[in-house]
């Protein structure tokens, strides 16, 4: 194969971590800094592929049901915050593990409920309908790059709201020493029941973006699930940067590792991350705990 | 030449930019009972996490009974013989006062990898646990949740445990931090029992214990060893007196 | 005299368990089996989460690996001697157990959940992926294990009722074997390290040998039950170590109650019960299994067998008519 | 719910009446074995084992409502007996089929039993009906080995096998003038079936397979298999993806401007039924497969709009399927008159049955698989239209069947 095949492999490799990073920020904020394990977050992504799908086809445009969505996802989250995850802050991990788990069984079946078991598909915006000619046979979606332009906005502004803004910084604060941050007058529970929300919000609008490359269909969220959770792991919890690293990697094995080594692809992220975690038990950018 | 059982070389720990302990150069004597004393902060539990492997020195040498164990976790510093307790009680809230001593003590057997036997017919485990519990005072106490214990008594427990390790060196957190004044009385008592066959190294903030037991002082602040030495020396010593003494003596 | 009365629910449940065959239907025998090999499978995963404080989210890997290498060995065989698959099984299980927790232990909390699971998912994909071990279609085995007494099978486990009663006999040994480890030294270092474990490394010990050791027993029983539910059902497939599989198994520990050896076993039979009646009830049945999982989170996390004690001291309350004691130094 | 239909025949219903007799039943027999009761009049018991949650929830769906209706037009009678269903979610898991089957079996006692969609499933399942379990019958599961190495007198398929999913489109691509072919397929028993069946028909012909693309299932990120197929630069490539994963297929090759250098071709999952998901990427797909809905003959309009009609849904080839399953199991009882004791006749007169099906002629093999037409279809406009018939009566081999 010539130069040209890999560097259009590695464009698809970086297009990849960017997708998997868009998915695994909202965990890195629930899993990597509030601490808890998530595991309705693919549920969460696929709420937001049916809202992008429903309100697509109930005002005809996808923008409009991006901005629709968004809300009836932060809505969501603070419902589940309030009713389920809140109880959980002091309870070992294990229970989160499983009131999450039961959640994929809920979700699953109110998506059924509300929408029903056919595939869908969202259509590109117009604007963003073109794609830019590559190889000589192969070009490339115009939708892609505007999805790794969001990536990158949201990452700069994960970035940004975490380490540079009072919000971060209580977020950071509360995330380490509840009763500290309790004690500086600062309402705990409303600051948790919004960054969970925010991070439903996140997977949903991940699912959204995605919706009109990917199909939507029931039981969507479970692929993306626990590869997301491979990229925080890798990155090391409470660090963005950390997200955005073990997202580019992961996008980099397992592109590689499909034309490379094909019968290993499945396997091998897995692998990478055995291989990390025992190079450096918390992840990449993690601290001890 | 003293004969030193635990000496320490330029040990250096700092988290982030704070600097915790600070070239601390220290001798401990065998069978001396000696305290460490200083203000809040000064990094004199950093030491004693030093000491018993629970933390690592960013550089510096710790050697016990002239056997480098800087290194070492925390396992094997316990298993060569230095016993510690801590600050904040850190026993096994579900189990009895008995089997949180019976824990302790098992750790000196060969192995514990033992599936088949009913724990409690190893008999050397056995006496090591009723002794520990009749030195720290807590027999009558055997079947109690430690728990459902009060404080004093589940620093007594804290004691016990360390004792069941039969260690040869021990390092005391603040033992009386939080206690009353009867409960104090009881420890210090026993404290003195323990240091006729052992060596002691002790945080304390209540002066007046530390001047009834130990035998030698340090004085640490920020990090450093102000002063070193006798108790005598110390009292008489003019750095100590305008650093920390007069303060300490005056908020008594 | 108390311990006798204590275990006397658990000895009326054995007998009841005992006797069932003789009253039950083929098809509710086959259906306990099954639900004495989950169980099983339950028990082993609660040594770890309940006992040792190592939450396993990968458990399911040593389920499948059992059963895989049942099925593996003796695919094209034309006899399976139970003494030579049986071993083989457990060896393989805990083979794999000792090295996904040499790995696994080095971590701890979330990272240990998440490297456990990862290890799993490998497994997953291999056995998924590789063309060699039937892939997704998963192996079949068209005989059952024999155990050849001269010219005689002595278990005739193709007959429902005696693979019922093999299987609960290995569920009842797993158990004693479990009560005979809690009780010995090591038991009362792995629960001390659930407590505190790093006061445990203070008093000496080296805590990660004694997990290790820990996630080995708990892998091997694991093979166990997969090995019987290989044998039993004569299918394997990778689901058997789906990450779905490992949920369902820490779900069965909690529901039933964490900490105690019956309480798997409870949280198995509640769960398998629930997945087959629920259906009959709603189409959207997996609506109510995560609604009832969602409540006992919230409002029973000690499980459903914590209701006994507190459903007995009620009603000895109300004949007495009288007040307890607040403080009782039960274990 | 959106699958309610006119005639009555929503789930619900059969949930309802199954589970007064199911529910009374279990709390009987869990001690005595339940009553068996022989008569005319007594109901005829179809066990139903059918995906109706997950990704293949749409498939059982309409299997079953297809089903029911076929038994609705004869009047809800089987050779004169009234019917209970038994209906039960496989959920498409293999792990839960022996589990289910065997409640059906054992439990319920039922006389017919049809299931399932999901080829492994499908396996389980007949290991423990072949021989003397209830008549069976596949209305979707295109294993091979279920009418070959686990076939039986009493298992037949109203479906397809792998065999005849891939089979035929070597030739057709031929005749298109398609010479060198890369293959690209789910890497799962089935997937993997459909492409060694290809290849045995292709190569033969004078094609070339440049090279074998398997990806892994069920996932659905094709980016980089797409940029290797791109740089092959073949005449054409042949695909096997299903449900959401087709989906996601078509509008990524779509998408990344290959549908001008490189002709898409597939077994007939590739765009069955999934036209409003996929919109103008599909168009110009060509596919291989027993069924299209624009077939023009008087049943498949009349089957067409009657289940319309009874589920405000569309046809598709697996309702077709369903269709077909309820008509030959009314085959059956009708010739033997309801005695289900008369199992041999039974199965003859199942065996020789000639079914005017909605997708044509439908006979059986010695294997009991169906040999029917496979038609070459391309999507115009969104519908999958038939460009000729690919293969007159394709039958299947039936390797390692011996009945």
């Amino acid at each position: 194969m010539e130069l040209s095949f890999y560097l259009v492999q590695l464009l698809n490799a970086v297009q990849y971590g960017f997708l998997l990073f868009l998915v695994a920020s909202g965990l890195t904020l629930l899993f990597g800094i509030m601490g808890i394990i998530n595991l309705a977050h693919g549920s969460f992504y696929m709420v937001g592929a049916y809202l992008a799908y429903w309100l697509t086809d109930l005002t005809g445009s996808f923008w409009l049901a991006i901005l629709l969505g968004l809300p009836i996802a932060l809505m969501v989250g603070y419902l589940v915050e309030r009713f389920a995850i809140s109880f959980l802050y002091q309870r070992d991990h294990l229970y989160q593990v499983l009131l999450t788990f039961a959640l994929i069984l809920v979700f699953n079946e109110l998506q059924q409920i509300l929408w029903g078991t056919d595939v869908h598909g969202v259509v590109i915006p117009e604007i963003l309908a073109g794609s830019i000619p590559l190889t000589d046979n192969q070009s490339y979606p115009i939708y892609r790059l505007f999805i790794s332009a969001a990536c990158i906005a949201i990452a700069c502004g994960m970035y940004w709201v975490i380490q540079k803004t009072r919000l971060g910084m209580m977020i950071r604060a509360g995330a380490s020493n509840r009763e500290m941050v309790q004690a500086l007058g600062i309402d705990v529970n409303r600051l948790f029941a919004f960054v969970f929300s925010l991070g439903v919000a996140l997977a949903a609008f991940a699912g959204m973006l995605a919706a009109p490359v990917d199909s939507v269909y029931p039981g969507m969220g479970e692929n993306v699930l626990i590869i997301s959770f491979v990229v925080v792991v890798i990155g090391g919890t409470g660090s963005i940067k950390g997200t955005f690293v073990g997202a580019m990697l992961i996008g980099l094995v397992s592109t590689f590792g499909k034309v490379l080594l094909p019968e290993m692809a499945s396997i091998m992220v897995y692998a990478l991350m055995a291989v990390i975690l025992l190079w450096r038990p918390h992840g990449l950018f993690g601290r001890a705990a | 030449m003293i004969d030193s059982v635990l000496r320490t070389v330029r040990l250096n720990k700092s988290f982030g930019g704070l600097i915790a302990t600070n070239n601390v150069t220290l001798e401990f004597e065998r069978g001396q009972v000696h305290a460490i004393i200083g203000p809040n902060g000064a990094g004199k539990t950093t030491l004693i996490n030093l000491l018993s492997g629970d933390l690592l020195p960013d550089d510096g040498e710790i050697l016990f009974n002239g056997r480098n164990i800087t290194n070492l976790p925390p396992n094997k510093i316990s298993q060569l013989g230095i016993g510690r307790s801590y600050q904040k009680t850190n026993i096994f809230a579900e189990f009895s006062c008995y089997e949180n001593c019976w824990v302790a003590a098992q750790s000196r057997l060969n192995t514990s990898m033992r599936f088949f036997r009913p724990a409690r017919q190893l008999k050397a485990v056995l006496e090591r646990t009723e002794r520990a519990l009749e030195l720290c005072g807590l027999s009558s106490r055997r079947d109690s949740r430690a728990s459902a214990m009060s404080y004093g008594e589940q620093r007594q427990l804290e004691i016990g445990m360390m004792l069941a390790t039969e260690p040869e060196l021990l390092l005391l957190d603040e033992p009386l931090a939080g206690m009353g004044s009867e409960e104090s009385l009881q420890v210090i008592e026993l404290l003195r029992r323990l240091a006729a066959d052992h060596t002691l190294i002790l945080i304390e903030h209540d002066m007046d214990a530390v001047f009834s037991i130990a035998q030698r002082l340090t004085v640490m602040v920020n990090g450093r060893v102000l002063e070193t030495g006798s108790i005598e020396r110390i009292r008489s010593s003019q750095a100590v007196q305008e650093a920390y003494l007069g303060v300490a003596e005056d908020a008594v | 005299m108390s311990a006798l009365i204590r275990s006397m629910p658990l000895l009326a449940a054995l007998l009841a368990l005992v006797l069932f065959p003789q009253f039950g239907s083929e098809y509710y025998v086959g259906l306990l089996t099954r639900i004495i090999i989950i169980a099983l499978f339950a028990l082993s995963l609660d040594l770890l989460i309940g006992y040792t404080g190592l939450v396993s989210f990968g458990h399911a890997a040593f389920y499948g690996i059992g059963g895989y290498a049942l099925a593996i060995a003796f695919q094209d065989a034309s006899v399976i001697p139970l003494w030579q698959a049986l071993p083989l099984s457990l060896a393989a299980a805990a083979f794999a157990a000792l090295v996904i927790g040499w790995i696994s232990i080095r971590t701890s909390g979330i990272y240990f959940i998440m490297i456990t699971l990862a290890m799993a998912q490998m497994f997953f994909y291999f056995f998924f992926e590789s063309p060699r071990y039937g892939g997704d279609d998963g192996i079949f085995l068209f005989l059952k294990p024999v155990l050849m007494v001269g010219s005689e099978d002595i278990l005739k486990l193709d007959q429902e009722n005696n693979f019922y009663y093999f299987a609960l006999s290995c569920l009842v040994s797993s158990y004693l074997l479990l009560v005979m480890i809690l009780r010995a030294p090591f038991g009362k270092v792995i629960k001390a390290i659930k407590a505190n474990e790093h006061r445990v490394r203070a008093l000496g010990y080296s805590t990660s040998g004694y997990k290790l050791v820990s996630f080995v027993i708990a892998g091997t029983l694991a093979g166990l039950a997969g090995f019987l539910e290989g044998a039993h059902s004569g299918y394997v497939n990778p689901s058997y170590m789906s990450w779905h599989e490992s949920g369902v198994c820490i779900a069965m520990v909690i529901l039933g109650g964490m900490g105690t050896l019956y309480g798997p076993i409870v949280g198995a039979f509640i769960i398998v019960l629930l997945q087959n009646f629920l259906p009959e009830l709603t189409e959207h049945w997996q609506l109510l299994l995560g609604g009832i999982v969602i409540a006992v989170v919230l409002f029973l996390p000690r499980g459903a067998t914590s209701l006994y004690p507190r459903i007995c001291d009620l009603i000895r309350r109300s004949r007495r008519g009288e007040r307890e004691p607040q403080e009782t130094a039960d274990d | 719910m959106s699958e309610k239909n006119r005639q009555g025949i929503t789930r619900r219903d059969f949930i309802v009446q199954g589970t007064v007799a199911t529910a009374g039943l279990a709390a009987a027999s869990i001690l005595v074995p339940a009553p068996f009761a022989i008569g005319a009049q007594a109901k005829v018991k179809v066990g139903i084992l059918l995906p109706y949650t997950g990704t293949y929830a749409k498939l059982g769906t309409n299997i079953r409502n297809a089903m029911m209706m076929r038994f609705a037009e004869a009047g809800n009678m089987l050779g004169g007996r009234p019917i209970e269903f038994v209906d039960i979610d496989s959920e498409a898991k293999p792990a839960k089929a022996q589990q289910l089957t065997e409640k059906l079996i054992k439990r319920e006692n039922v006389d017919f039993l049809v299931g399932p969609v999901h080829s492994v499933v499908g396996m389980a399942m007949v290991k423990m009906a072949r021989g003397a379990g209830p008549i069976t019958v596949i209305p979707n599961a295109g294993a091979d080995q279920l009418t070959g190495v686990l076939c039986a007198p009493n298992v037949f398929r109203t479906s397809f096998s792998s065999y005849q999913m891939g089979y035929p489109g070597g030739p057709a691509m031929i005749e298109d003038g398609h010479k060198r072919v890369v293959l690209m397929y789910w890497n799962y028993g089935f997937g993997k079936q459909v492409a060694a069946a290809f290849k045995k028909s292709f190569v033969p012909a004078g094609g070339t397979i440049v090279k074998e693309i398997p990806t892994p299932f069920p996932k659905v990120d094709f980016q980089a298999y797409l940029t290797e197929l791109a740089a092959l630069k073949p005449d054409a490539v042949y695909t096997f993806y299903a449900g959401g994963g087709a989906v996601k297929f078509v509008k990524d090759f779509a998408a990344a401007g290959l549908k001008d250098s490189i002709k898409l071709y597939g077994a007939g999952f590739l765009t069955e039924g999934l036209g409003a998901a996929q919109g103008d990427a599909a168009e110009g797909v060509r596919t291989i497969l027993h069924y299209a809905d624009s077939l023009e003959n008087p049943v498949n309009q009349r089957f067409r709009t009657a289940f319309k009609a009874a589920t405000g849904s569309d046809a598709d080839v697996y309702a077709v399927q369903g269709y077909d399953a309820g008509e030959l199991i009314l085959h059956g009882m009708n010739a033997v008159k309801g005695d289900t004791g008369a199992r041999a006749e039974m199965i003859r007169a199942m065996e020789t049955a000639e079914i005017d099906s909605p997708r044509g002629k439908l006979r059986f093999s010695a294997s009991h698989n169906p040999i029917h037409d496979i038609y070459l279809r391309e999507v115009v406009k969104g519908e999958n239209r038939v460009v000729r018939v690919a293969a007159k009566a394709q039958d299947d081999p039936a390797t390692g069947c011996s009945m």
